[in-house]
């Protein structure tokens, strides 16, 4: 899904009014968020139906991961934002370098998740595996909740890195700058996004056991 | 650019030509015909499904089909009408042809955003016919996927689901755009309530689009997920709940069918004053029903799950908010007539398509109250009642305002006029059919004729074939309305730029409009719905 | 066009200190829920979750300095959804399975 | 015929009100609406009108037209509920049958051994009904009684009613659930409770059939399964012992030999080996449903009807 912005460019000129710009990706992520929201509520429904389950279920999930990526995106989600001050105070390569630490950190978001889905296909606990298959039926349910939650979470993150990489490189060639940043703004209002949905899935998925 | 050899002066059909230029087109009013043409193909190919269903059904037993067919017929009738044709419809038509223009802007926010989701719109449409068509079964599991059945069939299923996921991106960009357009582009002067109302309604339905429509994306994507992965969120074979399927589905698919008629409300609330030379009576309280009817249309849903088993308390929660949902559509129906009254009202093919609205939607709106009280749902939930509710609100709501936005604005569009005698004669037998193959259907659903019945008993036998004749009279009519506007599309008589004398924004520019719509982006200084203008003056 | 712009920088400090709150509310979720206060802790984690979620659109993503249709919007959004789940709880809470 | 007022149950005469009442408001205001429409489009004609009125609006007749309507719905929400409210609250005294729905035949089990593929009920007595699904959703519909609830897997929904009048009454299956939906159909009976109770302790099951083949009847497999070779949803029973079957499975395509063996898997696991040409997922295990013996009696009559030929 990319943003409606980055496509535009009106006849007219190059660059594309702010405020719209920014109302579009608002508008955006909304829908994310109700995006999100069914699963949230289809997770709410099947936590008051097997609590105990999921309780278990909870427990094979890894929280120092879980929490280490809580930390990191939370970072990663500052780094962003100093960008965009950065970049209003023209201070060009301090904001590179901080949206690449933006990017760094999504990368270790990453290979945590690398890990941690790999010792779930290590335990053979993946959806439609045998293993999974005959688990009581709410650790079923957990666990194709976590893999759908995580699964279209880790999606967004890498939607994210690929725009921000998009914002760096304009960036670097001047194309976005103190007085054109709307696509800045836009990366980064999606970046946080990104973080607003761990923020309830870490709790949710991770801690409450 | 004046090189131009016909003598028309340039507009936005003729700046350039050539089928590149239509398909690349990021002119607001070029992609409103594009959905055009696709829509009505759509819904031509769902009709005749339609009337296919009725021809099986006017005698018992096997007529023309199969079991098999026909219920793969009825799955795909649904799933074009309402995904493909009914909720892009008006909105992706009209308000992509007329919305910048009504607000006097050149094009909506995002052009290339409004092409691209032509695309994906059409990607969607593609995906959905070619589900029927891809090897093994169609999908056979009615536009509403009801799990289990649709999560263990063993059909197409999801490739339908993903056409429905899709045309649901396709809808969210729309609204999207349509919202930001309103937000951002309107002219100088023109305040929100110097706003028309069409825009109005454009601009509720838009936020319905936006945030009802990832709900139901993101449902069937599971039950994908739960037919390739085997995780049950909704099979209870795999410790799911299929109730919670039905929920999900409606938080969408109810604030859906309010994606559907309120911008035909909008088109009517257009006819109604320039077709009586007056302006609309109560603009503000139709302005707020619209904004109510989107809001509590978010809250009613559960009134199509009556009978799955649902907690007493939120029956009687959804039935009650059901009714309140009423009231801004009364207050609506009632603002119309006044709209009329005192008026000199002049009875050309809009405004007949545009009064007819009003009576098949009052029809179709009071038979949805029966459905809304719990006691007299439980009797006729799935049976032939809710489908003739639906056929009037839906097709004798949005199809008729569908058809009266078609009038109204034809000449604006392509500069050229039909006839009106001919839109007068299928009017006719549309409106007659209509309700020759609809009516009989409220009975039987009363006396207990489920739906999605292939076959029924023999006391229905009479019902039923009146029905069928009625789906002929209509066949005949729309095939004289549609034979008289695409006739007259090149060989019509000269359309002026006003025709009917309409005060708002689109009829002070030429027809067909300029590539830019304005010259100079004018300047508001009143109110919408102003009457003083030559024409009336002149007569 | 691009006047309003300069009205919002957040300052580098302010970015840190925010994140540090963030970490601080992060910690305190797992710590309430290591310390269990039984039917509780779901609604003090998601509680949590909301003041991070505040924060984050607040500062992070600059909704102090925006317009205010943007907020009520975004306000809105929220209360929708909010709505939602609990009509919808009305059905799961009152329902024997 | 049954016709709208022709309620055979206790609920039917407050389902009817509400429809009145609904229909009778509704009605009129259609009637008002259209006498109006016509009215103004004549009285007010370009014709005879040639200098619109140039008024916009009128705060009082706003709130009329609110309001009114409003107390109305309120209204028929009243009428709708009060006749619905009763619906879910089982008297004590009522007797119980359980509902089973399943792909595409309904049958009706008394709990005292007493299997029925109709619904047979004593007049004047309360009746609960369990409602059960073996497969997908059905929807349990009696338009005489006015009663109507979902067959969902994995729920436990149920209605209750009390039968007014003897007759004989369609049952319908409202909920999609496939190919067969519309021929998902059976009938209450109602008699007296004298009758009823020689009916229902009478568990004998008369028939000259062999037992295996009223194992196949109470269950609807001939709903999917023909006796006479025609390919209906799934592969005929005729000649079905002995013969050679292309199969696939997880691991592809093989010929197996239908023996004793085999046939009981086909029953148990149906969707391991799915017989080539046709769909797997249509027919369900019928591992919960059957007992041992019964298959056996399936069994064991495929195998004399193959050596009949
Ligand atoms: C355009 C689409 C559209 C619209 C606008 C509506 C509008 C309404 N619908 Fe309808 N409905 C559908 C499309 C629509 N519906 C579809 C497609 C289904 C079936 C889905 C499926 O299962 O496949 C359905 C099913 C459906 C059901 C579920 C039936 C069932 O399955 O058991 C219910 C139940 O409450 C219902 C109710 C209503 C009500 C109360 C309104 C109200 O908004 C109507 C309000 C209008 C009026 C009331 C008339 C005008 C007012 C006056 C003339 C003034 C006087 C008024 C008073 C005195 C009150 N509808
Ligand atoms: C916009 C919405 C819309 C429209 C316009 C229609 C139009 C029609 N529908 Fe539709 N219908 C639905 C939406 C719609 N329907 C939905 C959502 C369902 C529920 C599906 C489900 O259960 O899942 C449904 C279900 C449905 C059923 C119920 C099936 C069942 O439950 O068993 C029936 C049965 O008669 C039916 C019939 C018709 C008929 C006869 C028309 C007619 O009015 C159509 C009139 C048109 C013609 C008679 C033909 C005209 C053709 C031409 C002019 C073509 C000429 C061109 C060439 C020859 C190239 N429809
Ligand atoms: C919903 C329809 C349906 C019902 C009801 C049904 N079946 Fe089947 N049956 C099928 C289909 C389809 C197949 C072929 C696909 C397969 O092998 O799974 C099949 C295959 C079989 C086979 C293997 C047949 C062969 O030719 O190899 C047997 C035996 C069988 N069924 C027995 C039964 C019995 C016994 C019952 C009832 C207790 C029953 N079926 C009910 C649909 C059904
Ligand atoms: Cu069972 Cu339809
Ligand atoms: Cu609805």
């Amino acid at each position: 899904m990319s943003t409606p912005e980055h496509t535009e460019h009106s006849e007219h000129s190059e660059y594309i009014d702010v405020e719209t710009g920014k109302m579009g990706m608002w508008l955006f992520l909304f829908t994310e968020l109700f995006l999100f929201g069914g699963l949230f509520i289809v997770y709410a429904v099947m936590r008051a139906r097997y609590g105990e389950d999921f309780h278990h279920a909870a427990l094979e999930l890894n929280a120092f991961i879980g929490a280490t990526n809580t930390v990191v995106l939370l970072v990663s989600s500052m780094t962003v934002a100093m960008s965009l001050t950065a970049i209003q105070k023209s201070q060009k390569n301090l904001a590179v370098g901080l949206i690449f630490c933006t990017l760094l950190l999504a990368g270790v978001f990453m290979i945590n998740k690398y890990f941690e889905y790999g010792h779930k296909f290590s335990l053979h606990l993946y959806p439609g595996s045998d293993v999974m298959r005959n688990l009581p039926k709410g650790e079923i349910m957990f666990f194709g909740l976590y893999f759908l939650m995580t699964g279209l979470h880790l999606f967004h993150v890498v939607v994210g890195g690929i725009l921000l990489t998009i914002v760096m490189l304009r960036v670097k060639s001047g194309k976005i700058n103190k007085e054109h940043f709307l696509l800045h703004e836009n990366g980064a209002l999606y970046w946080h996004l990104v973080d607003l949905i761990w923020i309830f899935l870490f709790p949710l998925l991770y801690l409450i056991t | 650019m004046n090189n131009q050899v016909s003598a028309e002066p340039l507009n936005y059909l003729n700046h350039k030509t050539g089928l590149w230029s239509w398909l690349t087109a990021t002119d607001h009013k070029r992609i409103g015909l594009l959905y055009l043409y696709a829509i009505s193909t759509f819904f031509l190919t769902a009709a005749v499904l339609g009337l296919l269903m009725k021809i099986e059904k006017s005698s018992i037993g096997p007529t023309i089909m199969t079991a098999q067919t026909y219920n793969a017929l009825f799955t795909l009738h649904g799933i074009i009408m309402i995904f493909i044709v009914v909720i892009p419809g008006l909105a992706a038509v009209f308000g992509n042809i007329c919305l910048p223009i009504m607000i006097g802007a050149k094009d909506v926010a995002f052009p290339k955003l409004n092409l691209f989701s032509f695309y994906v719109y059409i990607t969607g449409a593609c995906l959905g016919l070619y589900s029927q068509f891809a090897n093994g079964h169609s999908p056979d599991a009615g536009w509403t996927f009801y799990v289990p059945y649709s999560a263990e069939v063993n059909s197409n299923i999801i490739l339908a689901l993903l056409a429905a996921f899709t045309l649901g991106f396709a809808s969210i960009l729309t609204g999207l755009n349509f919202i930001v357009t309103i937000h951002r582009m309107r002219a100088p002067g023109m305040t929100w309530f110097r706003m028309p109302l069409f825009p109005w309604s454009l601009y509720a339905t838009a936020w319905i689009q936006l945030l009802a429509t990832p709900v139901v994306g993101i449902t069937l994507l599971m039950v994908v997920a739960e037919r390739t992965l085997h995780v049950g969120f909704f099979d209870p074979k795999l410790g799911g709940d299929p109730v919670l399927y039905q929920h999900l589905f409606w938080i969408y698919s109810h604030p859906a069918v309010y994606v559907m008629i309120l911008p035909a409300m909008g088109v009517v609330t257009e006819i109604f004053p320039t077709f009586s030379q007056k302006p609309v009576f109560g603009y503000l309280p139709i302005v707020f029903s619209s904004l109510a009817i989107a809001l509590v249309g978010y809250f009613v849903w559960g009134h199509h799950m009556f009978t799955s088993g649902m907690s007493y308390e939120s029956r009687w929660f959804f039935s009650f908010i059901t009714f309140l949902v009423a009231i801004p559509s009364a207050i609506k129906v009632f603002n119309w007539l006044s709209t009329m009254y005192g008026g000199s009202v002049d009875l050309q093919p809009p405004l007949l398509y545009a009064i007819s609205f009003i009576f098949l939607f009052t029809i179709g709106g009071f038979t949805g109250l029966t459905l809304g009280a719990v006691a007299t749902d439980i009797q006729v939930h799935n049976t032939d009642f809710v489908v003739a509710h639906f056929h009037y609100i839906i097709f004798g709501g949005m199809g008729f305002g569908f058809f009266a936005a078609m009038h109204y604005w034809y000449p604006k569009i392509y500069g050229r006029m039909y006839h009106i005698k001919w839109a007068k004669i299928a009017w006719g037998f549309l409106f007659t059919g209509f309700n020759v193959l609809y009516f009989p259907m409220f009975i039987m659903g009363i006396q207990g004729m489920p739906r999605r019945y292939y076959d029924y008993d023999p006391k229905f036998q009479l019902g039923q074939t009146i029905s069928s004749v009625g789906a002929v009279i209509m066949f005949i009519g729309l095939i004289a309305m549609i034979v008289n506007l695409v006739y007259h599309v090149r060989r019509g008589a000269k359309a002026p730029a006003n025709p009917w004398h309409g005060v708002t924004l689109e009829w002070q520019i030429p027809s067909p409009p300029p590539h830019e719509n304005f010259d100079e982006i004018p300047v508001i200084t009143r109110e919408p719905y102003v009457f003083d203008n030559p024409y009336t003056k002149e007569k | 066009m691009e006047d309003h712009h300069d009205n919002h920088v957040t300052s580098y400090a302010q970015n840190f200190k925010i994140l540090f709150v963030l970490l601080l509310l992060t910690i305190s979720t797992i710590l309430i829920i290591k310390l269990d206060l039984g039917p509780y802790t779901v609604a003090m984690a998601l509680f949590l979750a909301s003041v991070k979620t505040t924060i984050v659109l607040t500062y992070f993503m600059h909704l102090k300095g925006e317009k205010l249709i943007l907020r009520l919007m975004v306000g809105g959004v929220f209360l929708l959804f909010a709505i939602i789940v609990i009509i919808t709880f009305i059905d799961y809470y009152f329902r024997i399975i | 015929m049954t016709t709208m007022f022709s309620g055979a149950s206790n609920l039917a005469a407050g389902v009817d009100r509400a429809f009145i009442f609904i229909f009778a408001i509704s009605f009129i205001f259609t009637i008002g609406i259209v006498v109006a429409m016509i009215y103004i489009l004549i009285r007010f004609s370009r014709k005879r009108n040639k200098n619109p009125q140039q008024f916009s609006g009128n705060v009082p007749l706003e709130i009329i037209w609110t309001v009114v309507p409003l107390i109305l719905v309120l209204f028929m929400f009243y009428y709708g509920w009060v006749a619905f409210a009763p619906m879910r609250k089982v008297p004590k005294n009522s007797m119980e049958v359980k509902v089973i729905g399943r792909m595409w035949s309904w049958s009706f089990d008394y709990g005292n051994g007493k299997i029925s593929p109709d619904l047979v009920l004593p007049l004047d007595k309360n009746v609960k009904l369990n409602l059960f699904s073996e497969d997908v959703n059905h929807g349990f519909f009696v338009p005489a009684f006015r009663v109507k609830e979902d067959v969902i897997p994995g729920y436990k929904n149920y209605m209750w009613f009390q039968p007014i009048a003897k007759g004989s009454y369609d049952i319908y299956c409202t909920e999609y659930c496939g190919l067969a939906h519309s021929s998902m159909l059976a009938k209450v009976v109602v008699v007296d409770s004298l009758e009823f109770k020689t009916w229902l302790a009478d568990l004998k099951v008369v028939s000259n059939d062999h037992p295996g083949m009223a194992v196949l009847k109470a269950n609807a497999c001939i709903t999917c399964h023909s006796l006479d070779g025609t390919k209906v949803i799934g592969p005929s029973f005729k000649g079905l012992f002995g013969a050679k079957r292309n199969v696939l499975t997880d691991q592809g395509e093989k010929e197996v030999v239908a023996d004793a063996d085999y046939i009981k898997r086909s029953i148990l696991d149906p969707n391991a080996e799915v017989v080539k040409g046709y769909n797997k997922g249509l027919m369900q295990s019928y591992k919960d449903v059957l007992k041992a013996e019964d298959i056996d009696k399936i069994v064991d009559y495929f195998k004399k009807s193959s050596e009949q030929k």
